[in-house]
This record gives C-alpha cells, structure tokens and sequence, in this order.
C-alpha cells in the first residue's frame, strides 16, 4: 500500500459520497440534525485540496496529517471520531514505509478501536460502529488469509451493506439519535450508510489500482 | 430556501463580523480558526469558553462580555466546533486562572471540547450542560442534551468568575447550576439548515413536536396542537417532575423562543407558565423572556425552570454587559 | 394556524400581562381601557406616550422605561388603538409638562390620536413617524409609512425628555429624528393575523417582497429571491436616496428582523450593509440589530439608518432600561 | 323611524357582515393588512350585546350611545370613521324624537360628512367614502321625492354595488391601500364592500319593519 492508493481511495469515497448525497441527507434529517452529509463532504473537500501536499509523504505521515486536518474541519461528531481513526492509522503505520496487507489492517483495526475509546461506544449502538467494528475483523482475518483482494472486496462490499441495513432496526444508545428512543427505529445510521459507502469505494479503488 | 445570505459557505464567517462591526468595543473575532472574545481580558480571572454549532444565536457568541462568557467558538450550523478553536479562544482569553468550559452535551460537542481539554497545556475543567428533560437521562447514552439552561449556567458562572471565584468553584457551581435547572421545548415548524437547503422535518399544520430538541431533532412524540395552557401543563409536569421542588420554592423562568415564534406569544407563554407554577405553590421572582437559545427559523419554545437560592439569585441579578443579555 | 394561545379574544390581554409579570419593577399594566405604563413616573417631565396595533412587538410596549417612553398603547393586532386608550394613558403619565404622541403614519393610527389629542385638556403635541421610503411621499395620500425607524424616535426624544426637555422641544426634535430617519424593507413569508387564521398574503419558495410594509401589506413589488448583498444595496439606494448624507456623514445603522427571520442572518445583513455605507463614503458608527419592530412571525428584515450629529449620538448613547432596550 | 328600527337594522347588518366574512377579510388580505372584518365584527358584536341598554333611549341618544361604544371597540382606521357617522347622526336628530325620512336622510349626510373630515377623504379616493357619498345623496333625493320604500331601497342596493364594484378599477390616495399604488388596482376596497353590505342589509330590515 502506498500514498497514492490512499489519495486515490480518498477521491474515490469523495466521488462516492457527493453520488450518495441525497439518501444520507435525508438519512441524518430523519433521526438527527441533517448535517452529517455537508460535514463529510467539507473534510473530503479539504482533503482533495491536499493532493499535493499528501503524495509525497510517507503512508503513516500522510494519515496522520489527513487525521490533524478532519480534526479541525468536519466538527460534529463524525469529525472526532473520524479523525481519531486515522492518527491512530498513521500511529499504528509510523514504522513501516511500505506496509503489506496485514500492517494495514492491523492499522485498521487500531483506528476503530479509536474510534470506539473516543466515541465511548461499541457494537449494537446504532452508530457507524455498527459497520466498522466488523469490517476491521474482516479485514484483519482477510489479511491473513491473503484473500486475492478482489474476493476481499466482495466480502468486505457485502458485510458492510448488510450492517448498515441492521442498524435500520436498532434502537440508538449513542450520538444524536439516542434522544429519539424507538423513533429511531425504521431509519438506518447515517454515519453507518457514510461508512459502507466508504468501504465500498475504497475496495474499488484499491481494485482498480495498478499497483 | 429564501434566506439572508450570499456564499451559504461565507455565511458564517459574514454574520460574526457583522456581530462584532455592531458591538466594536464589547467582542473581537477571529477566523481559522474561529472564536470570538471579549476585547478586554481580566487578569487573573478564570476564563469561561462555550461553543457549539451555529445557529442558536445569541447563544453563545452573544454572551461574551463582562459577568458571561469569555470567548465563544462556533462551529458551523448545528455542528459542534472543532479542538483548534478551543484551544486558539483559551489562548486568546486565558490569563492566568484556568479554563472553565461549558459544552452542551452532545456527543459532537463533548467529543471535540474533550480533545482540546486533553491538548490544553494549562488548567482546565468542563461543565456538561444537560437540562434537557424532554429525553431520559442515562450514563449508558448520550444522555440528556443541553438547552436553553445553558444561559443560566453560563450567566451565573460568569458573575462569579467576574467575583473571583477559582477554577475548581466555578466548575463546582456550574455542575450545581446544572443540576438545578430543566427545560423543554415544543416546536411548530422546521428549522432549513442553510447548506442543505431544505426543512430538517416535516410537520402537520395541526401537529406539534413535544419535547424539540434544538437542532430540529425529533422530540418525545408527536401531538396534535394544543392550547397554550394545555402545552406549558405538558412542559411544566415533565421539568417539575425532574426538579421536584417543595413548595414555596423560588425559581426563575426563562420563556425561549426557538426564533420564529412573536415575542408576544412568547410573553402570553410566560403569564401562562407563571400562573401555573404559582399553582403548583411555586413561586417565580425572576423571568428572562425571547430568543436566546434559537434554533435557525423554527416556531417553537421552551421553558425553563432553575431553583433559586440567595446565591444563584444574586449571581443572576448581576451586571451583565454583552450583545445579547445586558442589565 | 399553530400559536401558542388559549382564546385568540384573550391573546392581548394575556400577552400583556405575561410582558408586566416578566418586568415587574419596570412596567404596569391597565384593561379597560389597555395601557402599559412604567411603574414610576417622573414628576416634571413631558410623558412620551406611543402605540399601534400589537404584532409588532417588542414596539411598542417593550420600549416604556427610564430613557424611552411613559406609556404604550396597544390595539389589536394590526389594528391602531382607540382614543379612550390614549386619554387613560395620558392621565396616568402627564405629571405636568404635556404629553407627547409618538405615530406611526396609518390612516387608523393618526385618527385615533387625533381624536385623542382633540379630547385631551392638557397640552399635547404629536410627532408623526413616517420613515418607510418604500412608499412615495405626497400631502394628497396617507404618505410614508411609519415602520422600524419609530424606535430611533422613541429613543432620542425619549433621553431628551428624561433631560427635562420641553414638549415644544421634544416635538421639535422629534421631528427632526424623523427626518433624518429613513427605512426599507423586505419579506420572504407572510404573518398570519391570529383572528384571521391564516396568511395575510401568498408568495412563492422563491419570490421576495420588496419595499414590505410591517403589516403584510405589499410593498413596491415583487421580484425573485436575490443574494443578500443585491437586497442591501436595493434597500440602501432607496434609503441614501431619499437621505441623500454628503459624504464623511455619520450613521446609525439599525438592521430590523421582523420576527421570523434568525438573528445570524440579521447580523449578516448588517455585515453587508455596514461595507456598503462604508463604500458609499459614510461612517455607520452606531448600530442595532434584532427583531424590534415586527410583523409577528414574518420573515423578512429592514434596514433603517438615522443621520447622526452629536445631539443625536448622544441621545442615542444616554442610558434607557426599558424591557427590550437598555444599556 | 323609530330606537327599535336602528337596532333591528344593526342586527341584520351583523348578519349580512358575518354571512360576507370570507369576501370581506380577503379582500383586506388583498390590499390592507386582513383586519378589517374583524374589526366590523368586533363592533357589531359589542353594539348587539348592547340591544337593552339602545332599545329605550330616543334615535340620537342611541346613534350617540353606538358612536361612542365603536370609538372604544373598532380601532384602525374604520373604528373612528364610523363612529364618527353615528355620532354626527345623533347630533343631527339630537333635536326630533321621532325622525322622519328627510331628517334621517340629513343625518345620514351629516354622518358622511363628518367621515369625510376626519378622513381627510372624498370621492374617488379608493374609499368607504366610494359607496356611502352616494348613498347619501340618493336618500336625500329619495326623501324629498317621498320615493316608496320599496323602490327607494332597490335603487340604493343597486347603486351600492355599481359603487363598490367601481372601487375595484381605482388607485387609492386613502388608507393602508394608498400605499400599494397600482397594485391595488383589480381589488375591491374591503370598506366599500361593508357599505354596501350594510346599506342593502338596512333597506331589507326597514322593508321587514312593521312600521
Ligand atoms: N459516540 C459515538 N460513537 C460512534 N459513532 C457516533 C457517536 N455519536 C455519533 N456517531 C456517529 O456520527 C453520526 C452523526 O454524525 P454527524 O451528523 O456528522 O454529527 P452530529 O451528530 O454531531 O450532527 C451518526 O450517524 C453516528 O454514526
Ligand atoms: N382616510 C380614509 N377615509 C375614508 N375611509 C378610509 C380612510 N382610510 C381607510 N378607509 C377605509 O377603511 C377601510 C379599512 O379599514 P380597516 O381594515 O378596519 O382599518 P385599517 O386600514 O387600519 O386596517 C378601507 O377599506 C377604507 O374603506
Ligand atoms: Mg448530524
Ligand atoms: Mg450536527
Ligand atoms: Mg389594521
Ligand atoms: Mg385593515
């Protein structure tokens, strides 16, 4: 994996998310205050600004930077969260300068463990957890298994579709949504519906990518 | 949407210098990041800093001023502020006393003031505002969300700042503000969100949302509209069954609009509310009446009720000099 | 219809009672006929009596204190109130050196008082307000509305009176304030008169009234939403137009919300309008912002700027406690 | 004419009014501020609970009586054009008992008269003025003629709707109307419109009356 897989997959999730804009809207209206959508498109804009600042830098450099500038640009709380998973990539990254599959899921797997310490939340609570927690475990199993990546993706697609589609039944216990009980119910997670749309695109990026 | 704006992404940064253009020797501002602080900082004065999305306003760039607020960091509408503007307002304000910040509590706002918290070299303490009554409180949630109490919270703690008080009492007096005040709200209209453009929910023109939060969030359930008695009995039975005043108890009632209801219902709010408490044997001596805990357009308000003491009351009565709140 | 109200017959007197209830040091409130008076009045001093048809609060019972005025008169909502209103204000207040009657310049409103003023033993003079440039001017019509401008009126004349000026003297200046008073606005939704139940006019999701009136009257036309900064500078070519300041003049710039408009972007509007006073080659160098004089939840705003010399600045400056005005 | 017949009248005016509500506030919404059907209700309400107090006293005490009540009830700019009609009227039959048609009819002139004072307005202003100036010459005329009642009353109706249709091709110099230049024009003046309502409504009491 290298800086330029992650900057094309930044661009991927950011293409990904403007095409998905009305359905997530319309998703954070429906069990919370309407803004998750412009607060991810604003820090994936800030992002794509970076290109040229990013390429040149070392992957745990580059997450570590992309993770400082979410943390002053998304605000909410997707913007913690979210940033918090990627200084803790590039934390879990700072050694390796190329890191293989398994390094990178690894790193994974710490940014949503982040995440879960920053947001004080876990599985089942109706949150974007809901489709991380799993596809770290996935990746992570994945990694090991050295699945061709194309299968990888498939798998990584699916889980991540079927878990956000779960969390439409939950009743929320974190972030906004909790205020509203079993009216939350019926409505699927924003930040889960961001999350699957992510993982989706980075996994076709990724496929797409020479390398 | 029709609303007052050029760049829907200017938008904030145009209304705050229009803020501090019109109160030039109050408040100054400054952007990336962005916060706005008194212009003259007291020395040795423990420095108060709120924050939280936009589109409450006054609240809380409003309240920064002598006896309030310190500094204010907003964040875009109805998202919190990110950990850089903390830490440039406690820059800007600290003098030597400490930091108190007085966050709502949602998770956006708690997670962001707790990262500058941890990032903050020098001392420093939060108050989490959560008055809230229309939504249980549990410590395995969120939690209750903070309202329109936070004014009082923050008007209080501030005239015992201005006093002298430590960093360690006006934590301790902000928790007990806390703890002594409950709100909730009902709302008739949406709020529009300027960069989504459209209504945050749909509503009847016969129903209500009880129990509004301040973001257009949904509320407790949904009623069909009611008289003005027949709402505040609703608000009052759920905040007194959370304070549980004894009788003959002095509060203080704040009657909020949450923007786009006539200050004259909301003054017909208050007579209501008064006579009801006075009903229940309770005993309102003091009472602030507008918009000051806003939610962009909405039609809609809430009520709020602190138990007064000498104490909290003398700490309300006090100077205040800001945008918003002055006496 | 969605207020919060128990009889729409009782909606004034309970609003007014509730306004009292929240500022009882401050005013005192009469039925039959309805007044709002201040709680002390000063022996010696002109009384400044105002009023209007309710809707438009806080105008203009919001403004009765030290500094402003003695009495308010409210009618119905939109509908100028009756003489035997003003006669019982008036005995109330005048304490010796005449009365003077702030209008707004309506057909019902300058009737009411004139037969008021006409029944009056006393002294008694009035000031008639007629700051909206939205509408042409001419002796063979009603003329210019009175709108937001009303309050730079009240304000002045009232620190002059609070001064110990004379009734020739506060009639004289008031006239002049008015004079160098100019105001125009502009609406994005109607108000629903509460006894009319619904709205007073019809717009669409993307059309502006132009030149609005504080009534839901239309104003000068209707024209498709524009960016705030082209509203600006179509409200101030009216206004500088009809002003017509030399350049270096001195202003007070006074951005107006008619109820349903949030705050954020009035002070936005202030922003813009603030740089473009400035361009024209003038010094905007007092401000006010917020929802003064308004047309019960219609969304909207208005900008009014009042040339200042010293006299006026420092009329302007003197201190008022009034419910919505102190400093 | 006698006490009794004003305030029979006064009753089918309030019926007439009531039965106008949807065209009369619309046409106030229209070029006004929507008040004004309001404000004619809000006066006929209080003079019909005032029917035992009015029904003893002599024509002008009672014309006295209803002028001063509406002055304190009305408001805006209808309240005190009105009840300056009323209260010239009694000052006009202060001297008969029991008037007959000619000093009813110089009254009503008086009362029109004194609305034109106060004001400020004549004909062709956009006003109530429109329809009652008319009105008010016609039953002079009418009075001299000794014209039946029957006849005297279809031709007033008649005149008062040709005359309040007239307002609609108008621009008012006069009231809340004055303000919207030729935007008023192609609207009916809501004042005009309870004239004429009024006029036909006291022509069809007087045709009910015994007397
Ligand atoms: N404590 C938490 N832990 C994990 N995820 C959370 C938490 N609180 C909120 N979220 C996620 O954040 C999303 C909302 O993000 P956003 O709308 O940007 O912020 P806000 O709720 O402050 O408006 C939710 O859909 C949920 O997935
Ligand atoms: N100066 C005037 N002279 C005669 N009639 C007038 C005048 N001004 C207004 N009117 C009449 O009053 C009517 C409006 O009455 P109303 O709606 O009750 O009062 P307001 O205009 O104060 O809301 C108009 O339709 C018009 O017929
Ligand atoms: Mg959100
Ligand atoms: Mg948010
Ligand atoms: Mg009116
Ligand atoms: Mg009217």
């Amino acid at each position: 994996m290298k800086t330029q897989d992650i900057v094309d997959a930044l661009f991927a999730v950011q293409a990904a998310i403007l095409a998905n804009e009305s359905q997530i809207e319309s998703l954070d209206r429906a069990i919370g205050d309407g803004d998750h959508f412009i607060n991810i498109r604003r820090g994936l804009e800030v992002l794509a600004a970076m290109r040229d600042e990013l390429e040149p830098l070392p992957p745990a450099a580059a997450f570590n930077r992309i993770g400082t500038k979410l943390l002053s640009t998304i605000g909410g709380a997707s913007g913690p969260l979210i940033s918090s998973l990627f200084l803790a990539m590039g934390k879990s990254l700072a050694a390796q300068d190329t890191p293989d599959r398994r390094q990178f899921a690894a790193a994974f797997m710490a940014g949503v463990e982040a995440i879960k310490v920053r947001g004080k939340a876990d599985l089942g609570e109706k949150t974007m957890l809901d489709v991380l927690i799993p596809a770290a475990r996935q990746l992570v199993q994945f990694a090991e298994q050295e699945l061709p990546l194309a299968e990888a993706c498939a798998l990584l697609s699916a889980e991540a579709e079927h878990n956000m589609l779960a969390t439409r039944d939950m009743i929320a216990s974190k972030g906004r949504a909790s205020f509203l009980g079993e009216r939350a119910l019926g409505h699927v997670d924003p930040g889960s519906k961001t999350c699957e749309v992510a993982i989706t695109a980075v996994c076709q990026s990724l496929l797409r990518s020479p390398s | 949407m029709k609303k007052f704006v050029n760049d829907v992404d200017a938008m904030l940064r145009e209304s705050l210098t229009g803020l501090v253009e019109a109160h030039p020797e109050l408040l100054r501002v400054e952007f990336e990041p962005t916060f706005v602080a008194r212009r003259q900082v007291r020395a040795g004065k423990v420095a108060l800093i709120s924050g939280g999305g936009s589109g409450h306003e006054p609240l809380h760039a409003g309240f920064v001023g002598r006896g309030m607020l310190d500094a204010a960091c907003p964040g875009q509408v109805f998202t919190s502020p990110t950990p850089d503007q903390m830490l440039a307002a406690a820059e800007a304000v600290e003098s030597g006393a400490g930091v108190l910040f007085i966050v709502k509590n949602y998770a956006g706002d708690t997670m962001n003031f707790q990262m500058a918290s941890e990032m903050l070299p020098g001392d420093n303490a939060t108050v989490l505002v959560n008055d809230d009554v229309a939504v249980e409180n549990s410590t395995h949630t969120t939690g209750r969300r903070g309202v329109a109490g936070t004014l009082m919270v923050e008007k209080m703690v501030g005239a015992a700042a201005e006093a002298g008080a430590t960093l360690a009492e006006c934590k301790a007096l902000g928790d007990r503000v806390n703890a002594a005040t409950a709100s909730m709200g009902v709302a008739f209209t949406s709020c529009t969100v300027p960069a989504a453009g459209r209504p945050t929910f749909d509503i009847g023109p016969d129903e209500i949302e009880v129990g509004v939060g301040i973001h257009g969030e949904p509320g407790r359930r949904r009623a069909a509209h009611m008289p003005a008695d027949a709402i505040v009995a609703t608000l009052l039975e759920a905040i007194l069954g959370d304070l549980r005043p004894e009788r003959g108890r002095r509060l203080l009632l704040h009657v909020n609009g949450f923007g786009g209801t006539p200050l004259m219902e909301l003054y017909l709010l208050h007579h209501v509310a008064s006579r009801q408490l006075r009903q229940h044997g309770l005993e309102p001596v003091r009472s602030l009446v507008g918009n000051y805990t806003t939610s962009l357009e909405m039609a809609g308000a809430s009520l709020t009720v602190t138990l007064l003491d000498d104490e909290f009351a003398s700490l309300w009565d006090a100077p205040v000099q800001t945008a918003a709140l002055r006496w």
